[in-house]
């Protein structure tokens, strides 16, 4: 059994108050790592056998449509291993 | 990077500017020339063409709205009337109310939930900024054909994000309107409504005074949100092969309601203290619209430092972050003296506050860029000399084509249930909760009265129990029959429905939603609906404290239905003594007010092949007002209370019925199809005790309106004379229609 | 009876809160998130609202505030904590209670007037109601559906550590219905809906929350 | 400048309506790939230069105490490429 990826993240250009929010959470526990943080969304998409082609191709329209919002996100598709 | 300083403007007089791009008119761009005596820079461009555009300069509405303030009457309770943010108006025991309407309909369109959020952001700003502690939103919005896919994408997105922006910052929502109309289809309407409340001495207006005296801006970063049109100016200025070009503008604006929340916290900690000498929120045009208005409301002139300002995106140009309108942003004028306590609060609130520059006592303003001069004008041609136009109007020649209602009548018992049924059915008559259930009615623990009641009522002194009420309402299909008495019936159903809460009507706000000024005919309805409610306001005795316009609401040729959304506020002296539109069983139901036949424009017609008929009712203002009267002195004997509107008073009954789930037998004389669905307007259904019988009829002959017994309340079932209809069935048909639709 | 509202950035019924304090007749205490100062409270109650904007997840970075550290320290103690709303997330967030509270089964915020049924009154916030009482109250939230282990459920209903449970069609998808619960020891409760929003007939759907408040004023003063 | 990649999915026994509403929602729009969806969150943290170990351990500690919630999500930290 295959397991599709759709990683969705908002426009870099887009604001992210989610993503400021824990990038500010984190140095007052002490991380000190972050220049940024952008928060998105994974969806994990579980199929019938090997992911194929023809698999992938329908799950890039529907990340198109449906899984993500194209005026505001960007998304990849990808098999998982 | 070529910066287009001032002098490099005067240096280089014949550098082509992109002004049509930026949509400028020559002769406006000519104008601006004439303003500078020499060519503008690239910011100065950028400044004046946002700042003149339509949205900011109201440069085709202007002179048809100067009647609001020549026509108002003189009100003492009118503390700051049009022109500031929002208006405010004397409640009483110290206390000023601010309310006003936006609209947010484009950016809805492109992004639903986004859209809508930044809408309720920037209302609940302008209530902010007059120095009031925001209390409650409402939320009227027009959508087009419900079975279309369409809607299906746009409707859930704008509720969720009017909720999820509104729940954040603990505003209750107590009311709006959801109506269906094909001409929205490709044009949905969200209007939001804010209102706020606060002490007299509060008050707080957009000035920058005394030479000194610091620009502060706090809240959000800047952003390129909302600038897509000025990248061409970014672009020209970096043409030069050395600069990179700048990176992509976003499509929409992103709201962060957690940042707006604590900002309004922030403000009002900071007005507390006393600590701001003025203060303007950043809308429309940012930071263009706030330092020239601030500065030509005050002395005159400022400086800014425009390299000051923090940025999200640091690969802004000077042009871009004077018009980016990145959300959750104020810009206040601090006394040296006061900016520790100042900084203080904001940093106690996470809020970044910087100082980008000063008022002087010259009389421009004045924005260097890195210790370039890059812009240099007189602040006022900015803010308010922006061109006014008279456009030409004519009289749509869709009245030649305007047809009679032609509907089934229904007289045997079978045929009034079955219209009940369907009437109660219908989109625009169908309960809202699946709506309504997404909004926090709750939050602040003040709200009295909230959908589906008339209108919403909140309580603001928890001792005294004095409150507000208000209710937004139009009849788009009556506007387009007839404009002028349109605008009229929708203040006027507005000022019932707070009055039959047991509100007296107080003051105005408005939001005009029309299609392209450019096409005379659509200016010919604006200018008649404007017109129509300042002759109404007038009469009323009302005056009008704000408003919005917004224009170019249309698909391609077709215009929305000019949609005048009028809100009406008024006082409640006691909200513990408030009637609502709930039943008790054994209560005796009166019909106030005379019935007519006129179908135009009712709901009746438009479930029969949507048709709108040919002719709008007349409003008798004399006659209304002796109505509200009767309403406001009526209501120590009134048990229930709702008016007659939209679906007639078929819908007025059963919404009662379902209230609380008291049944009534109702026995209509005369003319029954008209009795029961035909939508003339000056009517509402009240519920009294037998004992005051008398009493009633007293009120009816010294306001000199007729009151006619209709029936009584009990049982469980809605009895129409000889057709019964169960509460389970009136249910049935009223309930889970929205939720199919669209959950 | 002095008794804490916690205010954290985003916090909105923090007013409510410390409104039907004084109602039920003790003095309410204002507590800022930033200060780990407990001002000689008796009890503390984390109030509704969004702290934080519900980002990453509702409650999960206040969690973090410095007060937080004062009241878990204390909770495990004894000292009554009631966490309304946001509160019962922050607390969950805190590991103070189990189990935590995720998305409404219809993904909707959903606004209505909900019967519930007290069903542990032997909490210092409840024990003004009798066992299995049925009152109606607001509730309001978007992620109020809680979801715990099997383990975890089976213990909370074997030590009759359920305090509210919705009556009805459940509202939101929480596993058994649950409205609220409390630690073993009982003095920490976090539940969904809002008793400071029940307090009035004028602004609220009954007075049915007042009890919250009157139980643990009650409490402070039998000890 | 590089970036490191917090992915925060609930745990399987945890109901997931958000993936359970995106796999009703797919065969409407005539897609007919999903077996099951679940949805959860991506992080992607801007650090200074290439993601070092010590970095690594650092996500690794803020991911258990912040950016997941043991209770019902389960995480992976790894650097992006
Ligand atoms: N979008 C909305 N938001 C909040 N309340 C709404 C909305 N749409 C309808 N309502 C409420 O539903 C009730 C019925 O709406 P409507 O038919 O427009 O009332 P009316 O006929 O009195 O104008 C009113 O209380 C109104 O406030
Ligand atoms: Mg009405």
């Amino acid at each position: 059994m295959g397991i599709i990826v759709v990683e969705v993240m908002l426009k870099p250009e887009i604001l992210d108050p989610q993503g400021q929010a824990v990038a500010s959470a984190l140095p007052r526990l002490g991380f000190t790592f972050a220049k940024s943080v952008r928060q998105g969304k994974r969806f994990e998409i579980e199929v019938d056998g090997e992911p194929t082609d023809a698999q992938l191709a329908e799950v890039e329209k529907a990340a198109h449509t449906l899984l993500s919002n194209p005026v505001i996100e960007n998304y990849t598709v990808k098999a998982s291993n | 990077m070529a910066l287009d300083t001032v002098k490099h403007a005067q240096e280089n007089p014949d550098t082509p500017q992109p002004y049509k791009e930026l949509g400028l008119k020559d002769d406006e761009y000519a104008s601006i020339k004439s303003i500078l005596g020499r060519r503008p820079t690239s910011s100065e461009l950028a400044m004046y063409s946002v700042m003149w555009s339509e949205h900011c300069s109201y440069k085709s509405s202007k002179i048809h709205l100067k009647q609001f303030s020549e026509k108002a009457v003189k009100s003492d309770a009118l503390l700051v009337g049009i022109g500031e943010n929002a208006g405010v108006v004397d409640v009483g025991q110290g206390y000023a109310v601010t309310f006003k309407i936006e609209s947010h309909n484009h950016p809805s369109y492109i992004e639903p939930y986004q859209g809508a959020a930044t809408g309720v952001g920037g209302i609940v700003r302008d209530i902010l900024t007059m120095g009031a502690r925001p209390i409650a939103v409402m939320d009227p919005l027009r959508f087009g054909d419900p079975g279309n896919p369409d809607t299906r994408r746009v409707l859930p997105g704008i509720v969720a994000g009017i909720g999820g922006y509104g729940n954040c910052l603990g505003l209750p929502n107590i009311g709006g309107e959801i109506v269906f109309d094909d001409t929205y289809q490709g044009n949905p309407l969200v209007n939001a409504l804010c209102v706020g409340v606060m002490k007299h001495s509060d008050i707080k207006l957009a000035t920058a005074h005394g030479a000194g005296n610091l620009v502060v801006l706090f809240g959000a970063k800047t952003g390129g949100d909302g600038i897509g049109g000025v990248s061409v100016l970014a672009s020209e200025t970096f043409s030069d092969a050395s600069s990179k070009k700048p990176t992509k503008r976003p499509a929409v604006q992103v709201g962060d309601p957690f940042a707006e929340k604590v900002l309004i916290e922030c403000s009002l900690e900071i007005f507390a203290e006393d600590l701001v000498i003025g203060i303007q929120d950043l809308g429309g045009a940012g930071l263009s619209c706030a330092t020239s208005e601030l500065a030509s409301a005050g002395s005159g002139g400022m400086d800014i430092r425009l390299e000051t300002v923090p940025l999200r995106d640091p690969s802004l140009s000077p042009e871009e972050i004077l018009m980016s309108e990145s959300q959750e942003r104020m810009c206040a004028i601090v006394e040296p003296s006061k900016l520790k306590r100042f900084m203080a609060i904001c940093k106690k609130w996470d809020v970044t506050a910087t100082v980008i520059g000063e008022v002087t006592t010259g009389t421009r303003l004045n924005i260097t860029f890195n210790g370039e001069l890059i812009v240099d004008v007189p602040p006022r041609t900015v803010a308010h000399d922006g061109p006014v136009y008279n456009r030409p109007m004519v009289k749509p020649a869709y009245f030649d084509s305007l047809a009679p209602v032609d509907v089934p009548l229904p007289t045997t018992p079978d045929e009034i249930k079955a219209a009940v049924l369907k009437l109660m059915a219908a989109p625009n008559l169908a309960d809202k909760t699946w709506v309504t259930n997404q909004y926090d009615r709750y939050v602040q623990g003040n709200t009295v009265l909230s959908q589906p009641e008339d209108s919403g009522v909140i309580r603001i002194d928890t001792n005294t129990n004095l409150g507000v009420a208000i209710s937004t309402d139009a009849n788009a299909r009556w506007s387009y029959l007839n404009p002028y008495e349109g605008a009229k019936l929708a203040l006027l159903e507005s000022c019932r429905n707070i009055a039959t809460n047991g509100a007296k009507p107080l003051a105005v706000t408005n939001c005009l939603n029309f299609g392209s000024p450019e096409d005379p005919e659509v200016m010919w309805q604006f200018a008649e609906t404007v017109r129509g409610l300042a002759d109404a306001c007038l009469e009323m005795g009302l005056p009008i404290t704000g408003g919005n316009v917004s224009f170019y609401n249309q698909t391609g040729a077709v215009a929305i239905l000019p949609t005048p959304i009028i809100g009406v506020l008024g006082v409640v002296q006691d909200v513990t003594k408030r009637t609502s539109m709930g039943m008790k069983p054994g209560q005796e139901i009166y019909l106030i007010g005379d019935s007519g036949d006129n179908f135009s424009g009712s709901e009746w017609a438009y479930i029969h092949g949507k048709q709108i008929g040919d002719h709008s009712p007349v409003a008798d203002l004399a006659k209304e007002k002796r109505l509200i009267d009767l309403i406001l002195e009526g209501q120590p004997i009134f048990e229930a209370a709702h008016d007659v509107s939209n679906g007639g008073f078929a819908a007025s009954i059963a919404e009662m019925v379902m209230r609380t789930n008291v049944g009534a037998v109702i026995t209509l004389p005369g003319n029954l199809s008209a009795e029961l669905l035909a939508e003339t307007p000056g009517r509402i259904v009240v519920a009294i005790n037998e004992a005051n019988t008398n009493a009633l009829v007293a009120l009816a002959g010294k306001y000199q309106i007729p009151v006619r017994h209709v029936g009584k309340s009990g049982g469980n079932s809605l009895t129409i004379n000889g057709a019964v209809i169960s509460i389970d069935e009136l249910r049935a048909a009223n309930t889970g229609v929205l939720e199919a639709l669209f959950g | 009876m002095r008794i804490g509202v916690v205010t954290f950035p985003g916090s909105l019924d923090d007013r409510s809160a410390l409104r039907a304090i004084e109602l039920a007749g003790g003095i309410a205490v204002p507590l800022f998130h930033a200060h780990n100062d407990l001002k000689e409270v008796q009890a503390v109650i984390l109030p509704g609202g969004f702290s934080y904007g519900d980002y990453l997840r509702c409650g999960a970075i206040s969690r973090f505030s410095p007060i937080m550290e004062s009241i878990i320290l204390a909770a495990e103690h004894g000292f009554p904590v009631l966490g309304i709303c946001n509160g019962f997330q922050i607390l969950c967030e805190s590991h103070l209670l189990p189990g935590a509270l995720t998305r409404n089964a219809d993904l909707h915020f959903i606004c209505t007037d909900q019967r519930v049924a007290v069903e542990n009154v032997s909490t210092p916030w409840t024990r003004g109601y009798t066992k299995g009482e049925e009152i109606v109250i607001p509730i309001k939230n978007g992620e109020g559906s809680f979801q715990c282990s099997d383990e975890t459920l089976a213990e909370l209903e074997d030590e009759g550590r359920i305090v509210l449970r919705y009556v009805g069609k459940n509202p939101n998808g929480s596993r058994n219905g649950i409205a609220g619960i409390s630690n073993k020891r009982g003095n920490v409760v976090g539940v969904m809906p809002h008793p400071e929003q029940a307090i009035e007939n004028l602004t609220g759907p009954s007075e049915d929350g007042l009890n919250f408040f009157a139980s643990i004023l009650k409490e402070m003063v039998s000890r």
